[in-house]
Protein backbone atom coordinates (compact mmCIF):
# COMPACT_ATOMS: atom_id res chain seq x y z
CA UNK A 1 0.00 0.00 0.00
CA UNK A 2 1.74 2.77 -1.25
CA UNK A 3 0.72 6.37 -0.13
CA UNK A 4 0.56 8.21 -3.20
CA UNK A 5 0.63 12.66 -2.87
CA UNK A 6 -0.60 14.42 -6.10
CA UNK A 7 0.09 18.31 -6.12
CA UNK A 8 -0.55 21.42 -7.98
CA UNK A 9 -2.89 20.82 -11.62
CA UNK A 10 -2.70 17.16 -10.98
CA UNK A 11 -4.40 17.52 -7.61
CA UNK A 12 -7.23 19.67 -9.99
CA UNK A 13 -6.76 17.30 -12.67
CA UNK A 14 -7.42 14.10 -10.57
CA UNK A 15 -10.09 15.42 -8.22
CA UNK A 16 -8.66 14.09 -5.15
CA UNK A 17 -4.53 14.91 -2.73
CA UNK A 18 -4.18 11.43 -1.48
CA UNK A 19 -4.94 8.35 -2.18
CA UNK A 20 -3.16 4.88 -0.76
CA UNK A 21 -3.16 2.45 -4.10
CA UNK A 22 -1.46 -1.29 -3.93
CA UNK A 23 1.79 -1.61 -5.61
CA UNK A 24 4.91 -3.21 -5.58
CA UNK A 25 6.47 -0.65 -8.40
CA UNK A 26 6.50 2.75 -9.48
CA UNK A 27 5.61 1.24 -12.98
CA UNK A 28 2.53 -0.55 -11.10
CA UNK A 29 1.28 2.37 -9.26
CA UNK A 30 0.79 4.24 -12.23
CA UNK A 31 -0.72 1.17 -13.87
CA UNK A 32 -3.37 0.74 -11.54
CA UNK A 33 -4.03 4.32 -11.57
CA UNK A 34 -4.20 4.17 -15.71
CA UNK A 35 -6.95 1.45 -15.08
CA UNK A 36 -9.40 4.09 -13.55
CA UNK A 37 -8.35 7.51 -15.04
CA UNK A 38 -6.18 7.12 -18.04
CA UNK A 39 -6.44 11.08 -18.31
CA UNK A 40 -4.25 11.34 -14.71
CA UNK A 41 -2.01 8.82 -15.81
CA UNK A 42 -0.90 10.51 -19.12
CA UNK A 43 -0.56 14.00 -16.99
CA UNK A 44 1.23 11.79 -14.58
CA UNK A 45 3.92 11.11 -17.83
CA UNK A 46 4.09 14.63 -18.96
CA UNK A 47 7.02 16.79 -19.14
CA UNK A 48 8.47 18.14 -16.17
CA UNK A 49 6.51 16.09 -13.89
CA UNK A 50 8.93 14.35 -11.26
CA UNK A 51 8.51 11.69 -8.32
CA UNK A 52 9.88 11.80 -5.21
CA UNK A 53 9.70 8.22 -3.18
CA UNK A 54 9.96 8.82 0.71
CA UNK A 55 10.85 12.75 0.36
CA UNK A 56 13.46 12.13 -2.49
CA UNK A 57 13.10 12.63 -5.84
CA UNK A 58 13.39 9.66 -8.25
CA UNK A 59 13.83 8.23 -11.40
CA UNK A 60 13.02 4.93 -12.97
CA UNK A 61 10.94 2.30 -11.86
CA UNK A 62 11.64 2.04 -8.21
CA UNK A 63 10.21 -1.03 -5.96
CA UNK A 64 7.48 0.53 -3.58
CA UNK A 65 7.62 -0.46 -0.20
CA UNK A 66 4.59 -1.01 2.04
CA UNK A 67 4.36 2.65 3.91
CA UNK A 68 5.91 4.29 0.81
CA UNK A 69 5.19 7.58 -0.39
CA UNK A 70 4.92 8.60 -3.38
CA UNK A 71 4.58 11.95 -4.77
CA UNK A 72 4.32 13.35 -7.92
CA UNK A 73 5.28 16.73 -8.49
CA UNK A 74 4.47 18.67 -11.75
CA UNK A 75 6.43 21.72 -13.26
CA UNK A 76 7.28 24.15 -9.42
CA UNK A 77 6.06 27.31 -10.10
CA UNK A 78 8.15 29.28 -7.37
CA UNK A 79 6.72 30.95 -4.66
CA UNK B 1 19.37 29.11 9.99
CA UNK B 2 15.84 28.99 10.01
CA UNK B 3 13.42 27.91 6.69
CA UNK B 4 9.92 27.77 7.33
CA UNK B 5 6.58 27.49 5.93
CA UNK B 6 3.23 29.08 7.47
CA UNK B 7 -0.61 29.55 6.66
CA UNK B 8 -0.12 32.47 8.91
CA UNK B 9 -0.09 36.61 7.94
CA UNK B 10 3.58 37.99 9.31
CA UNK B 11 4.96 41.17 9.90
CA UNK B 12 8.26 41.71 7.85
CA UNK B 13 9.03 44.14 10.44
CA UNK B 14 9.11 41.83 13.96
CA UNK B 15 10.86 39.03 11.93
CA UNK B 16 13.61 41.30 11.27
CA UNK B 17 13.74 43.03 14.60
CA UNK B 18 14.13 39.56 15.93
CA UNK B 19 16.95 38.88 13.37
CA UNK B 20 18.76 41.61 13.92
CA UNK B 21 18.91 41.75 17.85
CA UNK B 22 22.06 41.21 19.30
CA UNK B 23 24.31 41.01 16.26
CA UNK B 24 27.51 42.70 17.39
CA UNK B 25 30.03 41.05 14.99
CA UNK B 26 27.56 41.20 12.13
CA UNK B 27 28.12 44.23 9.69
CA UNK B 28 25.31 43.94 7.52
CA UNK B 29 21.87 42.45 7.29
CA UNK B 30 19.61 42.63 3.76
CA UNK B 31 16.34 41.95 3.56
CA UNK B 32 13.75 41.20 0.59
CA UNK B 33 9.54 40.54 1.08
CA UNK B 34 7.30 39.65 -1.37
CA UNK B 35 4.04 40.99 -1.31
CA UNK B 36 1.01 39.79 -3.22
CA UNK B 37 0.00 42.66 -5.27
CA UNK B 38 -3.67 43.54 -6.26
CA UNK B 39 -2.83 43.74 -9.68
CA UNK B 40 -4.39 47.30 -10.81
CA UNK B 41 -7.24 46.64 -8.82
CA UNK B 42 -8.54 42.90 -9.09
CA UNK B 43 -9.23 41.12 -6.38
CA UNK B 44 -6.75 38.19 -7.14
CA UNK B 45 -6.15 35.64 -3.88
CA UNK B 46 -3.29 33.63 -4.43
CA UNK B 47 -3.14 29.83 -3.37
CA UNK B 48 0.06 28.43 -2.73
CA UNK B 49 0.77 24.90 -2.31
CA UNK B 50 3.73 23.32 -0.70
CA UNK B 51 4.83 19.38 0.24
CA UNK B 52 5.51 19.80 3.65
CA UNK B 53 9.07 18.37 4.72
CA UNK B 54 10.35 18.34 1.11
CA UNK B 55 9.95 21.67 0.30
CA UNK B 56 11.89 23.44 3.49
CA UNK B 57 14.31 20.42 2.30
CA UNK B 58 14.93 21.69 -0.76
CA UNK B 59 14.79 25.13 0.35
CA UNK B 60 17.40 23.82 3.06
CA UNK B 61 19.70 22.81 0.32
CA UNK B 62 20.01 26.25 -1.54
CA UNK B 63 20.16 27.97 1.38
CA UNK B 64 22.78 25.75 2.64
CA UNK B 65 24.72 26.82 -0.68
CA UNK B 66 24.18 30.77 -0.49
CA UNK B 67 25.34 30.13 3.28
CA UNK B 68 28.72 28.94 2.02
CA UNK B 69 29.12 30.44 -1.15
CA UNK B 70 28.49 34.34 0.11
CA UNK B 71 29.88 33.79 3.54
CA UNK B 72 26.81 34.69 5.71
CA UNK B 73 26.68 34.83 9.46
CA UNK B 74 22.96 33.90 9.23
CA UNK B 75 19.91 33.70 7.16
CA UNK B 76 16.38 33.24 8.14
CA UNK B 77 13.62 32.09 5.23
CA UNK B 78 9.82 32.38 6.52
CA UNK B 79 6.91 31.55 3.17
CA UNK B 80 3.88 31.82 3.40
CA UNK B 81 1.49 28.74 2.25
CA UNK B 82 -2.54 28.60 1.79
CA UNK B 83 -4.75 31.54 0.82
CA UNK B 84 -2.45 34.82 0.67
CA UNK B 85 -4.55 38.01 -0.33
CA UNK B 86 -3.79 41.31 -1.58
CA UNK B 87 -1.48 43.07 -0.14
CA UNK B 88 -0.39 40.06 2.20
CA UNK B 89 3.14 39.14 2.47
CA UNK B 90 4.28 35.81 0.73
CA UNK B 91 8.14 35.71 1.42
CA UNK B 92 10.29 37.35 3.69
CA UNK B 93 14.70 36.43 3.47
CA UNK B 94 16.91 37.99 5.53
CA UNK B 95 20.99 37.63 5.33
CA UNK B 96 23.60 38.89 7.78
CA UNK B 97 27.36 39.23 6.58
CA UNK B 98 30.11 40.44 7.57
CA UNK B 99 29.79 43.12 4.88
CA UNK B 100 27.11 44.71 2.95
CA UNK B 101 27.86 42.81 -0.68
CA UNK B 102 27.76 39.71 0.65
CA UNK B 103 24.39 40.08 2.11
CA UNK B 104 22.66 41.71 -0.78
CA UNK B 105 24.39 39.12 -3.38
CA UNK B 106 22.90 36.14 -0.91
CA UNK B 107 19.36 37.53 -0.41
CA UNK B 108 18.72 38.18 -4.30
CA UNK B 109 20.52 34.99 -4.88
CA UNK B 110 17.81 33.73 -2.56
CA UNK B 111 14.95 35.33 -4.20
CA UNK B 112 15.70 34.19 -7.15
CA UNK B 113 16.20 30.45 -6.66
CA UNK B 114 12.70 30.68 -4.34
CA UNK B 115 10.81 32.61 -7.18
CA UNK B 116 12.30 30.05 -10.06
CA UNK B 117 12.96 27.16 -8.35
CA UNK B 118 11.54 26.31 -5.16
CA UNK B 119 8.77 23.36 -4.70
CA UNK B 120 5.91 25.55 -4.31
CA UNK B 121 2.35 25.54 -6.39
CA UNK B 122 0.63 28.33 -7.39
CA UNK B 123 -2.74 29.35 -7.95
CA UNK B 124 -4.41 32.67 -8.59
CA UNK B 125 -7.98 32.91 -8.12
CA UNK B 126 -9.13 36.27 -9.85
CA UNK B 127 -12.44 37.59 -11.34
CA UNK B 128 -11.67 35.32 -14.16
CA UNK B 129 -11.98 32.42 -12.67
CA UNK B 130 -8.53 30.07 -11.17
CA UNK B 131 -5.20 29.45 -13.25
CA UNK B 132 -1.97 27.61 -12.52
CA UNK B 133 0.70 29.72 -12.70
CA UNK B 134 4.66 28.73 -13.81
CA UNK B 135 7.48 31.39 -13.12
CA UNK B 136 7.67 33.91 -15.74
CA UNK B 137 10.89 33.94 -18.56
CA UNK B 138 12.39 37.06 -16.60
CA UNK B 139 12.26 34.82 -13.34
CA UNK B 140 14.36 32.31 -15.25
CA UNK B 141 16.90 34.42 -16.38
CA UNK B 142 17.31 35.48 -12.88
CA UNK B 143 18.22 32.95 -11.88
CA UNK B 144 20.64 31.80 -14.39
CA UNK B 145 23.04 34.99 -13.60
CA UNK B 146 23.93 32.81 -10.62
CA UNK B 147 24.81 30.01 -12.80
CA UNK B 148 27.12 31.87 -15.23
CA UNK B 149 28.77 33.48 -12.46
CA UNK B 150 29.70 29.88 -11.23
CA UNK B 151 30.95 29.14 -14.94
CA UNK B 152 33.88 32.06 -15.06
CA UNK C 1 10.02 59.37 0.00
CA UNK C 2 11.62 60.01 3.70
CA UNK C 3 15.04 61.00 4.54
CA UNK C 4 15.90 61.58 8.10
CA UNK C 5 18.98 61.89 10.51
CA UNK C 6 18.72 60.61 13.98
CA UNK C 7 20.70 60.69 17.14
CA UNK C 8 18.76 58.26 18.83
CA UNK C 9 19.42 54.14 18.57
CA UNK C 10 16.66 52.74 16.03
CA UNK C 11 14.82 49.63 15.12
CA UNK C 12 15.39 48.42 12.14
CA UNK C 13 11.99 45.78 12.08
CA UNK C 14 10.05 49.16 13.15
CA UNK C 15 10.77 50.47 10.39
CA UNK C 16 10.05 47.94 8.14
CA UNK C 17 6.67 47.20 9.80
CA UNK C 18 5.83 50.81 8.83
CA UNK C 19 7.22 51.20 5.62
CA UNK C 20 5.44 47.84 4.16
CA UNK C 21 2.15 48.48 6.04
CA UNK C 22 -0.92 49.08 3.51
CA UNK C 23 1.39 48.76 -0.31
CA UNK C 24 -1.21 46.57 -2.00
CA UNK C 25 0.25 47.99 -4.89
CA UNK C 26 3.97 47.08 -4.14
CA UNK C 27 5.27 43.79 -5.23
CA UNK C 28 8.96 43.91 -3.52
CA UNK C 29 11.04 46.03 -0.48
CA UNK C 30 14.06 45.43 -0.31
CA UNK C 31 16.11 46.60 3.08
CA UNK C 32 19.30 47.01 3.92
CA UNK C 33 20.76 47.69 8.03
CA UNK C 34 24.09 48.67 8.49
CA UNK C 35 25.55 47.64 11.66
CA UNK C 36 28.19 49.32 13.79
CA UNK C 37 30.37 46.00 14.03
CA UNK C 38 32.46 44.97 17.03
CA UNK C 39 35.57 44.78 15.56
CA UNK C 40 36.45 41.22 16.96
CA UNK C 41 36.09 42.78 20.51
CA UNK C 42 37.23 45.47 20.64
CA UNK C 43 34.94 48.08 21.65
CA UNK C 44 35.44 50.79 19.30
CA UNK C 45 32.82 53.33 19.17
CA UNK C 46 31.88 55.39 15.95
CA UNK C 47 31.21 58.92 15.86
CA UNK C 48 29.15 60.36 13.18
CA UNK C 49 28.74 63.87 12.34
CA UNK C 50 26.84 65.20 9.65
CA UNK C 51 25.83 68.92 8.48
CA UNK C 52 22.30 69.11 8.86
CA UNK C 53 20.16 70.46 6.51
CA UNK C 54 23.16 70.01 3.74
CA UNK C 55 23.80 66.61 4.46
CA UNK C 56 19.63 65.41 4.10
CA UNK C 57 19.51 67.42 0.74
CA UNK C 58 22.42 65.89 -0.94
CA UNK C 59 21.04 62.61 0.27
CA UNK C 60 17.75 63.56 -1.06
CA UNK C 61 18.91 64.41 -4.35
CA UNK C 62 20.86 60.82 -4.80
CA UNK C 63 17.14 59.37 -3.60
CA UNK C 64 15.51 61.26 -6.45
CA UNK C 65 17.74 59.77 -9.03
CA UNK C 66 17.39 56.29 -7.67
CA UNK C 67 13.47 57.02 -7.57
CA UNK C 68 13.40 57.64 -11.19
CA UNK C 69 16.12 55.56 -11.88
CA UNK C 70 15.10 51.98 -10.66
CA UNK C 71 11.62 53.03 -10.89
CA UNK C 72 10.37 53.02 -7.12
CA UNK C 73 7.15 53.51 -5.66
CA UNK C 74 8.72 54.42 -2.58
CA UNK C 75 12.04 54.83 -0.46
CA UNK C 76 13.44 55.40 3.00
CA UNK C 77 16.41 56.30 4.59
CA UNK C 78 17.01 56.24 8.53
CA UNK C 79 20.93 57.11 9.34
CA UNK C 80 22.63 57.84 12.89
CA UNK C 81 24.84 60.70 13.75
CA UNK C 82 26.43 61.13 16.83
CA UNK C 83 27.97 58.28 19.01
CA UNK C 84 27.59 54.67 17.89
CA UNK C 85 28.09 51.65 20.21
CA UNK C 86 29.07 48.25 18.94
CA UNK C 87 25.79 46.40 17.83
CA UNK C 88 24.09 49.39 17.32
CA UNK C 89 22.39 49.74 13.61
CA UNK C 90 23.77 52.95 11.84
CA UNK C 91 22.05 53.10 8.59
CA UNK C 92 18.82 51.39 7.54
CA UNK C 93 17.42 52.03 3.52
CA UNK C 94 14.46 50.66 2.48
CA UNK C 95 12.58 50.49 -1.28
CA UNK C 96 9.35 49.62 -2.68
CA UNK C 97 9.01 48.61 -6.09
CA UNK C 98 6.43 46.55 -8.31
CA UNK C 99 9.12 43.96 -9.17
CA UNK C 100 12.22 42.95 -6.98
CA UNK C 101 15.08 43.63 -9.18
CA UNK C 102 14.29 47.15 -9.14
CA UNK C 103 13.77 46.96 -5.19
CA UNK C 104 17.31 45.10 -5.04
CA UNK C 105 18.88 47.86 -7.31
CA UNK C 106 18.01 50.48 -5.92
CA UNK C 107 18.38 49.62 -2.50
CA UNK C 108 22.55 48.45 -3.72
CA UNK C 109 22.70 51.77 -5.70
CA UNK C 110 21.83 53.73 -2.28
CA UNK C 111 24.00 52.24 -0.07
CA UNK C 112 27.00 52.56 -2.12
CA UNK C 113 26.28 56.35 -2.60
CA UNK C 114 26.11 56.23 1.52
CA UNK C 115 28.99 54.04 2.40
CA UNK C 116 31.18 56.21 -0.17
CA UNK C 117 29.88 59.72 -0.94
CA UNK C 118 27.43 61.36 1.65
CA UNK C 119 28.19 63.85 3.52
CA UNK C 120 28.98 62.71 6.52
CA UNK C 121 32.69 62.46 8.72
CA UNK C 122 33.05 59.16 10.65
CA UNK C 123 35.65 59.11 13.43
CA UNK C 124 36.54 55.58 15.08
CA UNK C 125 37.24 55.69 19.27
CA UNK C 126 39.03 52.55 19.60
CA UNK C 127 41.64 50.80 22.77
CA UNK C 128 44.62 52.94 20.42
CA UNK C 129 42.70 56.38 20.02
CA UNK C 130 40.66 58.31 17.86
CA UNK C 131 41.05 58.42 14.12
CA UNK C 132 39.20 59.50 11.12
CA UNK C 133 37.95 57.34 8.89
CA UNK C 134 37.91 57.50 4.59
CA UNK C 135 35.78 55.34 2.39
CA UNK C 136 37.36 51.89 1.71
CA UNK C 137 39.10 51.09 -1.86
CA UNK C 138 35.92 48.39 -2.00
CA UNK C 139 33.36 51.61 -1.30
CA UNK C 140 34.52 53.61 -4.30
CA UNK C 141 34.56 50.33 -6.42
CA UNK C 142 31.24 49.60 -5.70
CA UNK C 143 29.72 53.47 -6.28
CA UNK C 144 31.53 52.62 -9.25
CA UNK C 145 29.78 50.26 -10.79
CA UNK C 146 26.75 52.71 -11.26
CA UNK C 147 28.66 55.18 -13.18
CA UNK C 148 29.81 52.41 -15.73
CA UNK C 149 25.93 51.13 -15.92
CA UNK C 150 25.26 54.62 -17.04
CA UNK C 151 28.07 54.62 -19.55
CA UNK C 152 26.59 51.63 -21.69
CA UNK D 1 30.01 88.60 9.83
CA UNK D 2 30.03 85.13 8.38
CA UNK D 3 29.05 82.23 10.19
CA UNK D 4 31.24 79.29 9.67
CA UNK D 5 31.76 76.07 10.39
CA UNK D 6 34.29 72.98 10.52
CA UNK D 7 33.05 69.57 9.92
CA UNK D 8 35.47 66.18 10.95
CA UNK D 9 39.78 66.38 11.25
CA UNK D 10 39.32 70.78 9.85
CA UNK D 11 37.48 71.15 13.30
CA UNK D 12 39.85 69.15 16.02
CA UNK D 13 42.54 70.42 13.51
CA UNK D 14 40.82 74.19 14.46
CA UNK D 15 40.01 73.21 18.17
CA UNK D 16 36.59 74.71 17.23
CA UNK D 17 33.16 73.88 14.98
CA UNK D 18 31.50 77.21 14.75
CA UNK D 19 32.23 81.02 14.75
CA UNK D 20 31.62 84.25 13.36
CA UNK D 21 34.29 86.15 11.47
CA UNK D 22 34.17 89.24 9.55
CA UNK D 23 34.64 89.08 5.80
CA UNK D 24 33.17 89.81 2.88
CA UNK D 25 34.41 87.39 0.24
CA UNK D 26 35.71 83.84 0.71
CA UNK D 27 39.40 85.06 0.18
CA UNK D 28 39.07 87.69 3.13
CA UNK D 29 37.45 85.26 5.57
CA UNK D 30 40.50 82.61 4.65
CA UNK D 31 42.91 85.40 4.75
CA UNK D 32 41.47 86.45 8.31
CA UNK D 33 41.68 82.89 9.28
CA UNK D 34 45.26 82.76 8.10
CA UNK D 35 46.01 85.66 10.46
CA UNK D 36 45.53 83.95 13.44
CA UNK D 37 45.63 80.01 12.70
CA UNK D 38 48.64 79.34 9.66
CA UNK D 39 47.74 75.80 10.05
CA UNK D 40 44.44 76.11 9.99
CA UNK D 41 44.16 78.11 6.93
CA UNK D 42 46.30 75.50 4.85
CA UNK D 43 44.19 72.53 6.06
CA UNK D 44 41.55 74.76 4.53
CA UNK D 45 42.97 74.94 1.00
CA UNK D 46 43.93 71.15 1.02
CA UNK D 47 43.30 68.30 -1.28
CA UNK D 48 39.19 67.26 -1.68
CA UNK D 49 38.24 70.31 0.71
CA UNK D 50 34.97 71.97 -0.70
CA UNK D 51 33.29 74.90 0.81
CA UNK D 52 29.36 75.10 0.71
CA UNK D 53 27.61 78.96 0.72
CA UNK D 54 24.32 78.83 2.34
CA UNK D 55 24.35 75.03 2.09
CA UNK D 56 24.88 74.90 -1.87
CA UNK D 57 28.82 74.10 -2.93
CA UNK D 58 30.83 76.84 -4.63
CA UNK D 59 33.83 77.19 -6.40
CA UNK D 60 36.06 80.13 -6.74
CA UNK D 61 35.94 83.69 -5.14
CA UNK D 62 32.15 84.25 -3.87
CA UNK D 63 31.10 87.40 -1.96
CA UNK D 64 29.62 87.05 1.31
CA UNK D 65 26.63 88.86 2.74
CA UNK D 66 25.89 89.69 5.98
CA UNK D 67 24.93 86.21 7.46
CA UNK D 68 26.10 84.19 5.51
CA UNK D 69 26.82 80.56 6.40
CA UNK D 70 30.67 79.22 5.22
CA UNK D 71 30.91 75.85 5.64
CA UNK D 72 33.89 73.88 4.87
CA UNK D 73 33.81 70.47 4.24
CA UNK D 74 36.95 67.89 4.00
CA UNK D 75 36.54 64.51 2.12
CA UNK D 76 33.36 63.33 3.15
CA UNK D 77 33.40 59.16 4.64
CA UNK D 78 30.24 58.33 3.91
CA UNK D 79 28.13 56.83 6.71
Amino acid sequence: MARVLLFGPLRDLAGWRERTIEAGSLSALKAAIAAEDAALAEALDGPGVQVALDQALVRGDPKLAAGSEVAFLPPMSGG
Amino acid sequence: MSITLTEEPFDAGALLSDFTRGRTETGAVATFTGIARAEQGSTATLELEAYPGFTEAEIGRIAEQARARFGLDDLLILHRVGEIAPGEPIVFVATAAGHRRAAFEACDFLMDYLKSKAPFWKKEHGPGGARWIEPTDADHADRARWEQETDR
